[in-house]
């Protein structure tokens, strides 16, 4: 039963759609966190990640098991401090393995058609299931509430807890880092032109090498500091959880144009809207089908997405 | 010599022997803020050999790709034979894409009405009432579904009087009869909400069940009564909001199908790369089958395919490789063997991208001597090519691009006197 | 060619994996349950309950000797049970000339995919722990059952449990007793978890308590939040899950609390196992959480209920967990069929086990009626405190609810 | 290179009498005539193992013949399954018999291959393929919603076996179809027989060799005129068709639709591992690579386990001691060994094609 009527009335309410508004925009820009990871080397690479969200997934994983064994959390500012070390340290893991997978893996596969990279990030994704699958075990695991999920808001009916904080306060930050790094560093802009045009790049002296390595470690970080503020905020980790986090992060970095970074963040919002709107609309369980629907709907009418750039084949 | 398949010769061929086969006119495009051609004007007579020459990135591969369908262009137009390339907009089509638009809004429709809710009003609940549904019944039930009619369903030992798509109780009763009786008195009270205020039933109209029909909530009944036009309403607006996204959607697809290198080639183009796109895994005899089954679909069939293919594979002077793989020929078998393909879809204009590069004299002077017999078969050629001594040998007429703008165009003789050729090409070209 | 070679190999392993040949001395009693995941804790004392069984009947049944075989109708990788494992568990027991009795399943969904097998070689199925309804009675579950599940029109399935006809109802006897008066129904959409969730919901519209809503989630879904947005929306003063652990009860339970919502959440068995606490997480359900089990929770066993549960406990260093003692009644059940029988004949031991009537187990005194379902009718509801599940109330059927309690001992009249 | 290549004998080699195939299946067709064990529970096992061979055949037309990466073949071999189970169940009002509910399987999955690939036509090959991906996700969240057309989480059932309630000469065929798993096994194994003759064919065929065209490279086919969006639709409609025909099997052989995350991503991904495993658009090689990968998935990996169980070597049902603990990491790891270092898989095909298509080429531009 999808929606018995008395519902119908609350689903007018103006509070319930900003309440939906609030919920949409932090899961959100957690999925731009993710999605970015995507988009970054796609833009470098040409290369559809799949394992990423399930890179996402491990972190997670990293995450859970530090702060078991950290013990119990403390409120105020060491959780705090603590949540800022989980992110860096959870990033850095994150950013390690991505890396060293892209080495070993992708690397290998520069020269080969565009889908065998794109074959073995599926495989790359099974493996780290697998990992996760060890690592956790089948059954989902709960992450101890570091964060508490109070209301600060002064409303009975309006939510805006603590948790929503968490995520616009590490969210916020790293995306405004991101953006200083690749208009202004050196690195950045390094990045910049292999996206645009990497044997060009190479000719004018431009490591490409090293800037994919710099481009996979990036998205890795985002991914893993994402996935410490999703373990805050949802408090429940699986290791299935990377498959549909990538599936989302991955649809709104094509509905923001895939390799564009600004596309990556407003994608994710936007799905992160759709799915909080659609599913109080249509019923909980139609949530994720929406955003396919998105998806198709993108494709067909804009392949290149919001912000992209139409891709064109040399002949 | 083998007899190379001609086309069938229509009149167009005959009586307009002057208009040019290929007329470009005012061809534009451009890659964000360069212009890689700029109004570029050519005519390709029938039945000549004409070339394409200019320094590289003068935009002559680009001119190709847009003759040949493969980039959109900015602006211009492409003739061949005085008609425009492209694919006609036919009834066909319209009707497909008014069909992908019915059955998007069908979907969309499905959606919103709640299909399951329909299924469970027209299969399920005359199943589970010993009533089979029929399909005398089904345009009945089907009715009784879009005017919101209340039903009656089993769940577990109780019977409830619910909306048809079962999704909101209105009331429980312990056995089926009361439950029926229930409905009907309520469905009763519904129907004379619908027709207005003034119009409620006296209380004894219900008979037993009165008291029933009072318990319900008089908000609930006008929901229900509302529920037929509610349903309707969003019926017939997913439908057609579903109808225009999927019929834009099939417009879109198709519209970006319209100029396709598929709609080129059937139109009588054919085509070579300048870095050869042969079908690497398949043989050459195969290369050539695909484009004999597929090129100029308007032909007669062939009646032994396999043995025209063998044919023009023997015109190129690829006898001897039909069986190998098209990937492990040698350089120059391999630019041939793209000619051959091409010629096998029975072109009336084929263009060729410098089909001589990369190779030696002697095999340069035998693709010129194809060139030829190929132009002497009946089919017209457009050439690109950096190798000017085969440029000046075959062409009957050269066009000079420089920086995407044609800069002369003559005789090959006059090509060579130019000032602004030599200056901007010829020149450092011979140095 | 390659393909042969397979196929040689193929063959060869087909070869080594066996084909034993039948042995009139022996009967062969299966058990099919998940054994990987998170199911793998109940499953495990289900299966120390059938071994205990067995072992304290000497290993034998009549004139035949017991052997014992443990499926798995899980994958490891996903921890849940498939319905391709149960119905090659099923298809094997049929096949092997010694199985007599097929203990299972875990899961209503399961039990769906078994039964209709097994009925076509007659084989009896005792299960320890399906409640859905529609497996056994006549007119309370879908359109059909539970006749499609009997295609020879021969019964073949007992279950030793009470169906959720008791458990659903009774809870909301529990909840109206409590004073609630505004629930929220949530299901996961799986035959146990909504059939449960739907005759709960019924039973409360009865009670006069008001249902706000209901809604299925979507167990794949890793969040709720939306969908808690909406239940806090709606005000309850109880919110009901009808769905297990594995369906995400945990998490249920977590974003509720998440939420704000200040009202319990009251579950029914199927997330009565330590892994729903941990899932959940002890702050999100302490003290708030209520989940029903339908029968009777180990502390509060008598007699032979008393001293399995002793035994149990000297055995296993830990307490028996809720389905353990329905595991070790369900072999006994199959152990009295095939020794009444006396004959290895599937048909013939099936029959004895429908004839049982006035078993003295572990449970207390009952007899399989006229659909193969226990006359034991008792619903305890317990609590979680401390961490763990505390027992809190035991209702029996007679004493709420005269209306279902006809029912019941109608269906059990006939047998 | 000394190898004649006369254009006529290259020719007939495409109509050479098959050299694998009668052998093979006449060996599978007596096989449970000989071995008893097929007569039992690995019988049923192996009948599961044709199944996914025609799926894994299906997935290999896109994949190995059209050069498009699909990620979401479990989709339609569900939607093949769930068709066939609403039109036998006894608890709908339809009971079609087996052989036209097969029928109507196999046509609305390919209906519903043709509207998924309708607006994905002029897509890029790694946009595609996340398309068709979101496509598995949508049908598998429908299939759970549809509550009442579908079952939901619990899925439809009892599907009736082929042939339920018709008696030929005293036996009840649907019965034996239950209770002897060799009935199954030849129905199975006759399907399979045919797909793969059909494939053959289709292989030899125009279309065959447009897909082959497409495969190798997309805008060449076009400029020599290939109707590259048709071809593709072509492709589709067929391996969706053969999925549903799959579908169909498998449900009614399972006797249950199963619930709907059995279509999910992951058993998309284990046929496109045994596509590549065994060589992209090599029959053989499809039929190799099931019997090795799903052969350890369904068969080899649960009796090991149960072997390591008895034996005492994994006591506490830990998955990392387990074989089917590993599978997720034995599918990756065959993606990537094999993308790195065979990508034309263990039984190439004679073309060599086995490769993939060099992505992506594509007509949006």
């Amino acid at each position: 039963m999808s929606l018995a009527l008395p519902l119908a009335e609350t689903v007018m309410s103006l509070e319930f759609i900003a309440q939906q508004v609030v919920i949409g925009l932090a899961s959100g820009s957690l999925i731009a966190l993710v999605a970015l990871g995507y988009t970054m080397v796609y833009g470098v690479v040409g290369l559809v990640n799949f394992a990423h969200g399930d890179l996402f997934m491990l972190g997670g994983c990293l995450a859970v098991t530090l702060v078991e064994a950290a013990g119990p959390p403390q409120a105020g500012a060491p959780a705090a401090v603590g949540i800022l070390l989980l992110v860096v340290l959870c990033g850095l893991f994150c950013g390690g393995l991505n890396l060293a997978v892209d080495r070993l893996v992708y690397r290998p596969l520069r020269e080969s058609p565009k889908l065998a990279p794109l074959v073995s990030s599926i495989g790359v994704s099974f493996i780290f299931m697998n990992l996760g699958l060890f690592w956790i075990g089948p059954s989902d695991r709960s992450f101890p509430s570091l964060v508490p999920a109070d209301n600060l808001l002064p409303f009975e009916s309006l939510r805006f807890s603590s948790r929503d904080l968490l995520v616009v306060a590490v969210v916020v930050p790293l995306m405004a880092g991101l953006a200083v790094l690749v208009r202004s560093t050196r690195s950045g802009k390094a990045m910049r032109a292999v996206a645009q045009d990497p044997t060009a790049a190479a000719l004018v002296g431009v490591n490409v090498e090293k800037v994919i390595g710099a481009t996979f470690f990036l998205g890795g970080f985002l991914a893993g500091a994402a996935s410490v503020v999703y373990a805050a905020t949802i408090t429940t980790i699986g290791f299935q959880m990377g498959f549909q986090t990538g599936l989302y992060a991955f649809t709104a970095a094509v509905l923001g144009g895939i390799g564009s970074i600004p596309g990556a963040v407003v994608g994710g919002l936007v799905i992160g809207l759709v799915r909080a709107l659609g599913g109080a609309c249509l019923g909980e369980r139609w949530a994720g089908g929406i955003v396919f629907a998105v998806l198709i709907a993108v494709l067909v009418f804009r392949p290149e997405g919001l912000f992209g750039r139409r891709q064109r084949e040399k002949v | 010599m083998v007899r190379f398949p001609r086309r069938r010769r229509d009149r167009s061929l005959e009586q307009t022997a002057a208009d040019p086969l290929l007329s470009v006119d005012r061809l534009t495009v451009r890659f964000g803020g360069l212009v890689a051609v700029a109004d570029l004007d050519l005519d390709v007579e029938q039945g000549a050999i004409a070339s394409l020459i200019g320094p590289n990135g003068a935009g002559k591969t680009t001119a190709f790709n847009c003759i040949s369908g493969i980039n959109r262009p900015t602006r211009g137009t492409v003739r061949l034979d005085g008609r425009r390339v492209a694919r006609p907009f036919t009834p066909v089509a319209f009707w497909g894409i008014v069909a992908i638009g019915l059955l998007t809004g069908l979907l969309v429709a499905a959606v919103a009405i709640d299909i399951d809710g329909v299924w469970l009003a027209v299969v399920k609940r005359p199943m589970a009432a010993g009533e089979p549904p029929r399909a005398a019944t089904l345009g009945r039930r089907l009715r009784s579904y879009f005017r919101w009619e209340l039903a009656v369903d089993r769940l577990g030992a109780s019977w409830r009087v619910v909306t048809p798509d079962g999704r909101e109780v209105v009331a429980i009763r312990r056995s089926r009869e009361d439950a029926s009786r229930l409905r009907d008195a309520l469905q009763a009270a519904v129907t004379a909400r619908r027709a207005g205020p003034g119009t409620v039933p006296e209380a004894t109209d219900f008979g037993d069940a009165a008291d029933a029909v009072h318990a319900v909530d008089g908000e609930v009944l006008d929901r229900l009564a509302a529920g037929k036009r509610a349903i309707r309403l969003r019926g017939w607006t997913a439908l057609a909001a579903g109808w225009l996204v999927g019929a834009a959607g099939g417009y879109a697809v198709w519209r970006r199908g319209r100029r396709s290198p598929e709609v080129v080639a059937a139109a009588g183009i054919a085509r070579t790369f300048q870095n050869i796109r042969l079908f690497e895994g398949m043989t050459a005899l195969e290369n050539v089958r695909v484009g004999l089954d597929w090129g100029h679909r308007g032909s007669r069939r062939i009646d032994d395919p396999e043995q025209v293919a063998t044919e023009i594979l023997a015109k190129v002077g690829l006898a001897g490789e039909a069986g190998r793989r098209a990937g492990e020929l040698a350089y120059g078998d391999r630019r041939r063997l793209e000619i051959a393909r091409a010629l096998a879809t029975r072109p009336r204009l084929l263009l060729l991208d410098e089909p001589t590069a990369g190779m030696n004299p002697a095999e340069t002077a035998a693709v010129a001597e194809l060139i030829r017999q190929i132009r002497d078969s009946g089919v017209t050629v457009l050439l690109i090519e950096h190798h000017m001594q085969t440029v000046m040998r075959v062409s009957d007429r050269v066009s000079v691009l420089d920086h995407g703008v044609k800069i002369a165009e003559g005789t090959p003789r006059e090509i060579r006197r130019d000032e602004r050729v030599i200056k901007a090409y010829l020149g450092e070209a011979e140095a | 060619m390659h393909p042969r070679t397979l196929l040689a190999g193929l063959v060869l392993a087909a070869v080594l994996t066996g084909c034993r040949g039948s042995d009139p001395g022996l009967v062969r009693i299966v058990s099919s349950l998940p054994r990987t995941g998170s199911a793998r804790q109940q499953s495990d004392t289900v299966v120390r309950g059938i071994r205990m069984a067995i072992e304290e009947a000497g290993g034998r049944a009549g004139p035949f000797r017991i052997d014992y075989l443990d499926l798995d109708d899980s994958t490891a990788a996903t921890g849940l049970w498939t319905s391709e494992a149960e119905a090659a568990n099923a298809r094997a027991a049929l096949q092997d000339p010694d199985v007599v009795a097929y203990i299972g399943t875990l899961n209503s969904g399961s039990a769906r995919v078994s039964m209709p097998i097994l009925n076509y070689g007659d084989l009896l199925m005792v299960s320890p722990a399906t409640t859905a309804v529609g497996l056994t009675k006549p007119d309370l579950g879908e359109f059909g059952e539970p006749e499609v599940y009997r295609p020879t029109g021969r019964r073949n399935f007992i279950r030793v449990i009470p169906a959720d006809d008791l458990q659903g109802p009774l809870a909301a006897d529990w909840a109206a007793g409590r004073g609630f008066e505004r629930v929220f129904v949530l299901d996961d959409g799986d035959a146990y978890g909504k059939g449960i969730a739907d005759l709960f919901a019924e039973r409360c519209r009865e009670l006069g308590l008001t249902v706000l809503g209901q809604d299925s989630i979507d167990p794949k879904a890793q969040e709720f939040r939306s969908l808690m947005a909406t239940v806090a929306a709606a005000g309850p003063d109880l919110v009901y899950f009808g769905g297990t652990t594995q369906s995400k009860g945990g998490q249920v339970a977590k974003d509720l609390a998440a939420t704000g919502i200040e009202s319990p959440l009251l579950v029914p068995d199927g997330c009565l196992e330590p892994a729903f606490i941990e899932a959940a997480g002890r702050e999100a359900v302490e003290g708030r959480c209520y989940v029903t089990f339908g029968g009777i929770a180990p502390e509060r066993l008598t007699g032979r209920g008393r001293a399995f549960v002793e035994r149990y406990e000297k055995l296993h260093g830990e307490p028996p967990e809720a389905f353990a003692v329905y595991g070790y009644e369900a072999a006994r059940v199959a152990i009295h069929a095939i020794t009444a029988a006396g004959v290895k004949d599937r048909r013939a031991i099936t029959d004895a086990a429908l004839a049982i009537r006035d078993f003295d187990g572990p449970l207390g005194r009952w007899s399989v009626d006229a659909n193969g379902d226990t006359t034991l009718a008792a619903l305890t509801v317990l609590a979680v405190r401390d961490g763990r599940f505390a027992f809190e109330e035991q209702l029996e059927a007679g004493g709420v609810d005269p209306g279902k309690a006809k029912t019941v001992v109608e269906n059990g009249g006939e047998g | 290179m000394a190898v004649p290549h006369d254009a006529s004998a290259s020719a007939g080699r495409r109509r050479r009498p098959v050299r694998w195939e009668l052998p093979a299946l006449v060996a599978a067709a007596v096989a449970p005539l000989l071995v008893p064990p097929l007569g039992g529970g690995l019988g049923g096992q192996v009948t599961i193992l044709f199944i996914y061979a025609i799926l894994a055949l299906a997935l290999n037309v896109m994949v190995g013949f059209t050069g498009i990466l699909h990620l979401g073949i479990a989709a339609l071999f569900g939607i093949g399954g769930y068709t066939a189970a609403i039109l036998t169940v006894p608890t709908l009002p339809f009971g079609w018999p087996f052989a036209a509910a097969a029928t109507a399987a196999v046509a609305v999955a390919a209906g519903a291959g043709l509207l998924l690939a309708a607006p994905t036509l002029r897509l890029r090959g790694d946009y595609l393929a996340i398309v068709t991906l979101g496509f598995g996700e949508v049908v598998k969240v429908a299939l759970r919603n549809l509550e009442e057309i579908t079952g939901g989480m619990q899925g439809l059932g009892p599907v009736p076996p082929p042939g339920a309630a018709l008696e030929i000469g005293g036996i009840d065929l649907g019965r034996e179809f239950v209770v002897d798993p060799r009935w199954f096994y030849w129905l199975a194994l006759a399907a399979l027989a045919a797909v793969v003759s059909g494939l053959r064919w289709l292989e030899g065929s125009r279309l065959g060799r447009a897909m082959a065209a497409v495969r190798e490279d997309e805008l060449a086919a076009a400029a020599v005129g290939v109707p590259v969006g048709r071809v593709k639709l072509a492709a589709f409609a067929i391996s969706s068709a053969i999925a549903g025909l799959a579908g169909c099997l498998y449900v009614t052989s399972l006797s249950t639709t199963a619930d709907p995350n059995t279509y999910d991503f992951q058993r998309s991904v284990l046929m496109l591992c045994a596509v590549i495993l065994g060589g992209l658009g090599s029959i053989p090689g499809t039929l190799a690579g099931v019997a090795i990968l799903v052969g350890f998935d369904t068969v080899l990996a649960p009796r090991a386990d149960a072997w390591l169980q008895q034996v005492g070597l994994n006591t506490t049902g830990s998955s990392i001691l387990s074989f089917s603990g590993w599978r997720l990491a034995v599918f990756g790891m065959v993606l990537i060994v094999m993308m790195r270092f065979r990508p034309e898989g263990l039984l190439p095909t004679r073309r060599g094609a086995g490769k993939l298509p060099p992505a992506a080429g594509n007509s949006e531009n």
